[in-house]
């Protein structure tokens, strides 16, 4: 676990080292000078490790963690430089983080910020970064800049365009012949922005709604909600599931059934990307449509994604996280290669100089080439739709080959076609 | 859109679940009920529970209901030592036990919360077994087994901890004890031993319902907050310590959860039970079959 | 069976109010010894002490039961019950929400009397019909009168050797009193059972009481050997025979 | 005014003074983004132990009251763009009117059944919110900050201003109560009901004034919170560990005294903070859950009541 390294009294000094060395650390003279090289760069971000998000916190943090142990490895940033992370636990909630925030900026006198995994305990950070003109390096947030309107802003996650996620699963849908479509979504921040979006497309293409519902949290049961649903009778089912409910939603599913004319059923069920979930769910997950980050198919594999896993896979077990870790780990890797790369690139720690750079350039990340467009979202969207395949029972190792998760979208990803129904997809 | 269909398959839906809810909340029925132990930590003992019979069924293959039966003995002495604790440091003292109870529970709570947390991680578990992911057709309907397995053990729990309540030296003790302690005495119990045990055998049923948590739906370490509302729901719907009582608001809760989730909009559903729980309050403090004193 | 109390100056505080002040009192096997005194007087603090529910401060309670000695002021409660005392105790104490049946079953709790459950369940049902009659009915809805059969029945099914009785006549019509009265003497007779009666309806008490004391503000004051030596007594004439006001 | 008043208020004037010294002087904001939450949480404490302390009706609903007054916020912000003060103001209103609400609704319960009927409509009340799509729902909704007034230069240093008066506010409040026959009536509550019925206190009228004044200050507490955070979502706002929180705060500090609350406040907010940016990870739960045990366990009458015993025995020992 990462602790704080703050020695009274050092705080002032810490950072004036930081900036000489950065605006040294680019001259000749700057380079010989020991101390400045000795200085870490710290950056600071607060991360669920307790509460509903931990899991994906965890998970989040240690590729973030592995990424500084390679930089370290290879010594280091501007000329030697360490990288030291300051990490908080903001318990999953929004009221945290303001104050962790805080005092990563006015006492540990971080020199740059990642934001904690998700949506809740980032939304409340926005305006303080903006106003101070600070970079955020976001993790897996959904549209938290949209009325922030940040220009230092920049999302890890592959989103891209808000209704892009449902566009393409609504695209693979009527592709299949869908002619109406259902929702359920759970009654909590993520699902239902994405059951919004889901409702503009599908008004926009005149897809009818047969089916629209949203579900509270803690709901035990699933069977009368699928059993309502299917009496709908609808072509495409959309999903916007948290992952406690994505296991009872399958399950109930399994057992009530969905009817013969639903071609597409997934789409926005989160939990179906971790290894646990994925285990426990075994064959019940054949046939669903799910969205996903990254997925072990030949086209995902960059430079550096084979080792990065290689390391993941080893600590994962110690730390008691997940142990595919596919969903968040490579983009909290990815999120320190781009900050990399824009410090080497503007050899220093500038703030607005790498938010130019990160904006104007495409970069190389083990999970592909990335680009923002000025929100600070992906230009392009790059989540993946894919189709569960052949997936048997109490069996975490199978998920690490190719196959069982079939790539549909985006194109030129693709790993496979569709198999449509829903129901013969499920055999 | 209403369907008859829909609502026919709500209500039997509903009572399954009901029955789920009601074997969850029968060990409160006995410690709150019976004993006006102030037991917050309920849900947090089910969870902890469920986890024990994660454990059996992932590393030793053990039929989770084998599972539960299992970690009775275990749970029993729990609670035997848990009611140790509280008696020595709040009944025995007099007043306020309520009050500084309810935080003792709580405290107990977050304790295991965060030992499940240390030992399990943060990952959602489940079990497997034969039952769990199929259904029995009934007609137009289907049935998952997992709710049939619910139903048949909240129903013999109910039978059987009715029948030693009502039959057995300890069961009448147990019941006569929250009446009249000091006549009690006169009889030749010790009030003490008797909650202790009550105790005991309330946390006991917490094991079988913790199998049965977790053949219903996966679980999580923090799941515990979720069914706080809910057991104290059931429990003081049914009036305080009928076992009966229990099943039937149980069923009340679920039937009326799942036609508001089917037939109204989702969302409202979680504030239905707590409605209906603040009704029975106000115009009934002592429960819907309530004692009354 | 040879069984005898014996209390020597006893002592017992009810918080700062001194309850018993040296009380001294004695109970043979066979006898129906009543305890006579009006309100708060520490008629009731007496039997409690010797049940085992108030601990005396001062003095010794000695149950010898076939020449063993047990000093009741060092046991608890439920040893004191499993040695064979029975109380019925004042206002009844019922579980209002237990049926008739559960009631008297409960009696029975005591290791020595689960064995004879049958046989005391005919004796009780015998001595009162009524609970016969009603054995699944929730005692809390039972008249007053069936209510104090049933502490007595109660008692009974725990085998005892010795029952103490507190204030059986309270809350009861005169006539349920001395019904009630009369079934107690009964049971002595019966069943040759040793009876100990805190009353303060001093006539009926003397119907079947072979001898008693007189409590006044916690000191036995008057102490009879027989029901004629109480009628005489002065103090009697002036508590309970309108000689007083 | 007795001695002990003028103690009181040079105290709070001087705390004041302090506090807006502090924000025109000190430039690190950190302090004032922890110093709001400690200060808001000794505020909730001092409004809960009216009701929960003075009375003895344990409130599980704390959460319910500060997530109505966050969102009474929100909505006078989305729909008129209304300042902090009427933030405030109409958070306190509504929270006296959501405490009369309650206190009529539970007049006939006691002891736990109260804690229940308060934790059953603190989930009514988030469902509610969470159907209610003006103020964003479940979705949860931003909110701009306007721009900060004179004196302060910065949003959160006027907050942090502003919870220090809410707190002299309700400590005040909480003061007044305990030295007036209000507070002696609760306590004649607290200790039987019954009896102190039958002796002329009149209970319902009290319990309901303690329900009102206790609500209102807990919804007027909350309402700048949706400043402070700039976002709203009802997960957050309606968070158990509120209840939790504040409970374990008063019943550490001791509930006899006014100061009792205060005390467990600045101990456990100023723990959380700390173990927050130190340990920061299950272990910060565990220690709350410890931290309650053992104080109900160890010191049942809180740190209040430690130092009256201790001072109980020395006082002894002298004569």
């Amino acid at each position: 676990m990462s602790k704080k390294v703050s020695k009274p009294g050092s705080i002032s000094r810490r950072r004036l080292l930081a900036t000489a060395g950065a605006a040294l650390a680019a001259t000749p003279l700057g380079a010989k000078l020991v101390r400045a090289q000795q200085t870490p760069i710290r950056i600071g971000m607060s991360m669920p490790q307790t509460g509903g998000l931990a899991g994906g916190g965890k998970a989040s943090l240690l590729g973030i963690e592995i990424w500084r142990d390679d930089v370290n490895a290879k010594g280091g940033l501007l000329g030697g430089r360490k990288i030291e992370l300051v990490v908080y636990d903001d318990k999953s909630s929004a009221s945290e983080t303001p104050a962790i925030y805080s005092k990563l900026i006015d006492v540990d006198k971080v020199d740059l910020l990642f934001a904690p995994y998700a949506t809740v305990p980032t939304a409340p950070i926005m305006p303080m970064v903006k106003q101070r003109g600070l970079l955020l390096m976001g993790n897996f947030s959904f549209q938290v800049n949209s009325k922030v309107g940040h220009d230092m802003w920049f999302n890890n996650a592959p989103w891209g365009p808000a209704d892009s996620w449902a566009t393409s699963f609504l695209d693979i849908g009527q592709r299949a012949g869908g002619k109406s479509m259902a929702l359920l979504a759970a009654d909590q921040e993520f699902a239902q922005n994405l059951a919004k979006t889901a409702r503009e497309v599908a008004a926009k293409r005149n897809l009818p709604m047969v089916f629209d519902q949203a579900y509270p949290p803690n709901t035990v049961e699933f069977s009368s909600i699928i059993r309502a649903l299917k009496a709908a009778k609808p072509d495409i089912v959309y999903i916007a599931s948290y992952p406690p409910d994505s296991a009872g939603i399958l399950r109930a599913v399994n057992e009530i059934g969905i009817g013969d004319n639903v071609k597409v059923f997934g789409g926005g069920m989160v939990g179906l990307q971790f290894g646990a979930v994925m285990e426990n769910m075994g064959s019940l997950l054949n046939g669903v449509v799910n969205y996903n980050t990254w997925l072990p198919e030949k086209s995902m594999y960059f430079e550096g994604t084979k080792e990065f896993f290689d390391k993941y896979t080893k600590r994962a077990v110690e730390a008691k996280i997940d142990p595919l870790g596919y969903y968040l780990a490579p983009f909290g890797y990815a999120s320190g290669q781009l900050i990399a790369q824009a410090i080497n690139a503007v050899g220093s720690l500038e703030q607005k100089a790498l938010a130019k750079y990160l904006r104007e350039n495409t970069h190389k990340t083990i999970v592909g080439p990335i680009a923002f467009s000025p929100d600070g979202e992906r230009k392009e969207t790059a989540v993946l739709q894919a189709q569960f395949r052949g997936v048997v029972d109490k069996n975490m190792e199978q998920f690490r080959s190719s196959g069982k998760q079939v790539i549909l979208f985006p194109e030129n990803l693709k790993s496979g076609e569709l198999i449509a129904p829903f129901e013969a997809a499920r055999k | 859109m209403f369907s008859f269909d829909l609502l026919l398959d709500a209500v039997v839906i509903g009572v399954l679940l009901g029955c789920f809810y009601g074997a969850v909340s029968l060990g409160l029925s006995v410690s709150f009920g019976l004993l006006d132990v102030p037991h917050v930590a309920h849900p947090a003992f089910l969870v902890l529970a469920s986890y024990a019979v994660y454990f059996l069924n992932e590393h030793y293959a053990v039929d989770p209901l084998v599972a539960g039966l299992l970690i009775t003995p275990v749970f029993f002495l729990l609670g035997l030592v848990a009611y140790r604790l509280y008696y020595e440091t709040f009944e025995k003292r007099g007043s306020d036990a309520a009050v500084r109870g309810i935080a003792f529970f709580f405290g107990v709570a977050f304790i295991i919360e965060v030992l499940i947390i240390l030992q399990f991680g943060v990952d959602q578990r489940s079990v497997t077994a034969d039952y769990i992911g199929r259904a029995w057709r009934l007609g137009d309907i289907r049935i998952p087994y997992r709710l049939l397995v619910a139903f048949a053990v909240a129903t013999a729990l109910t039978v059987l901890l009715t029948l030693y309540l009502s039959r057995t030296f300890m069961g009448r003790a147990i019941r006569a004890v929250a009446q009249d302690q000091e006549a009690l005495r006169l009889m030749g119990a010790n009030p003490i031993k008797i909650k202790q045990w009550a105790f005991g055998i309330a946390t006991a049923v917490l094991g079988i319902a913790g199998a049965l948590l977790i053949i219903v739906a996966p679980v999580d370490p923090t799941l515990d907050r979720a069914y706080i509302g809910r057991t104290f729901c059931v429990v003081v719907m049914a009036g305080l310590g009928s076992m009966g009582g229990t099943l039937v608001a149980a069923i009340i809760l679920g039937v009326a959860e799942t036609i508001v989730l089917t037939m109204f909009g989702a969302s409202w559903a979680p504030a239905i039970s707590f409605a209906m729980l603040l009704g029975v309050l106000a115009v009934r403090p002592q429960g819907l079959f309530g004692r009354r004193s | 069976m040879a069984l005898s109390l014996a209390i020597n100056d006893l002592d017992a505080d009810y918080g700062a109010v001194k309850a018993l002040r040296g009380a001294s009192l004695r109970v043979e096997a066979g006898e129906t010894v009543a305890l006579l005194g009006t309100n708060g007087n520490g008629k009731s603090t007496l039997m409690k002490c010797i049940a085992g529910l108030v601990r005396p401060q001062r003095g010794a309670i000695s149950l010898t039961i076939d020449g063993a000695a047990h000093d009741l002021s060092r046991l608890s409660t439920e040893d004191i019950v499993e040695l064979g005392v029975a109380m019925v105790p004042e206002g009844r104490r019922l579980f209002p929400r237990l049926t008739v049946l559960e009631n008297l079953m409960l009696g029975a709790f005591r290791k020595a009397a689960r064995r004879s459950i049958d046989r005391n369940l005919a004796i009780v049902f015998e001595a009162f019909p009524v609970l016969k009659e009603r054995q699944a009915q929730l005692a809390g809805t039972m008249s007053g009168g069936q209510q104090q059969m049933l502490a007595i029945g109660r008692a009974l099914m725990s085998s005892p050797r010795l029952l103490l009785v507190d204030e059986p006549s309270v809350g009861l019509s005169p006539l349920l009193v001395s019904q009630t009265i009369t079934k107690i003497g009964e049971l002595n007779q019966n069943l040759g059972l040793t009876v100990l009666m805190a009353e303060q309806n001093f006539n009926q008490a003397i119907r079947i009481a072979s001898r008693g004391y007189i409590i006044v503000h916690g000191e036995i004051v008057v102490a009879a050997a027989s029901v004629d030596e109480l009628r005489g007594n002065d103090i009697v004439k002036r508590l309970y025979l309108g000689g007083a006001t | 005014m007795t001695r002990n008043s003028i103690a009181f208020w040079t105290g709070s004037t001087v705390f004041l003074v302090a506090v807006f010294v502090m924000t025109q002087v000190v430039g690190n904001q950190y302090p004032f983004f922890a110093g709001y939450v400690i200060l808001q949480f000794i505020a909730l404490a001092v409004a809960w132990s009216i009701l929960g302390g003075y009375a003895g009706y344990v409130n599980f609903g704390t959460s319910a009251f500060f997530g109505v007054g966050v969102y009474a916020a929100v909505f006078l912000v989305k729909a008129f763009g209304a300042p902090l003060p009427l933030q405030i103001l109409a958070g306190a209103a509504i929270g006296a009117l959501m405490g009369f609400a309650l206190g009529l609704l539970t007049l006939r319960m006691q002891g736990i059944f109260f804690s229940i009927a308060t934790i059953a409509l603190t989930i009514i009340i988030e469902t509610t919110i969470t159907n209610w799509r003006y103020v964003g729902g479940a979705a949860g909704i931003q909110i701009q900050r306007p721009a900060v007034t004179a004196p302060f230069d910065n949003y959160v240093q006027m907050l942090f201003f502003v919870q220090a008066l809410l707190v002299v506010l309700a400590v005040a409040i909480s003061r007044y109560i305990q030295n007036s026959w209000i507070g002696r009536g609760l306590q004649a509550l607290r200790d039987d009901e019954l009896a102190a019925e039958c002796t002329g206190v009149p209970t319902l009228r009290l319990k309901l004034l303690a329900c009102v004044i206790s609500g209102a200050l807990m919804c007027a507490v909350g309402a700048p919170a949706a400043m402070y955070l700039q976002y709203a979502d009802p997960a957050s706002a309606f968070n158990l560990n509120y209840s939790v929180t504040t409970l374990a705060m008063s019943l550490i500090g001791g509930t006899a005294h006014w100061s009792g609350p205060i005390i467990g406040a600045i101990l456990l907010g100023t723990t959380q903070q700390l173990l927050t940016v130190t340990i920061s990870s299950e272990v910060n739960v565990l220690v709350l859950g410890l931290m309650l045990v053992l104080f109900v366990v160890g010191a049942p009458e809180g740190i209040i009541g430690l130092i009256r015993k201790l001072r109980g025995d020395r006082k002894e020992g002298e004569v």
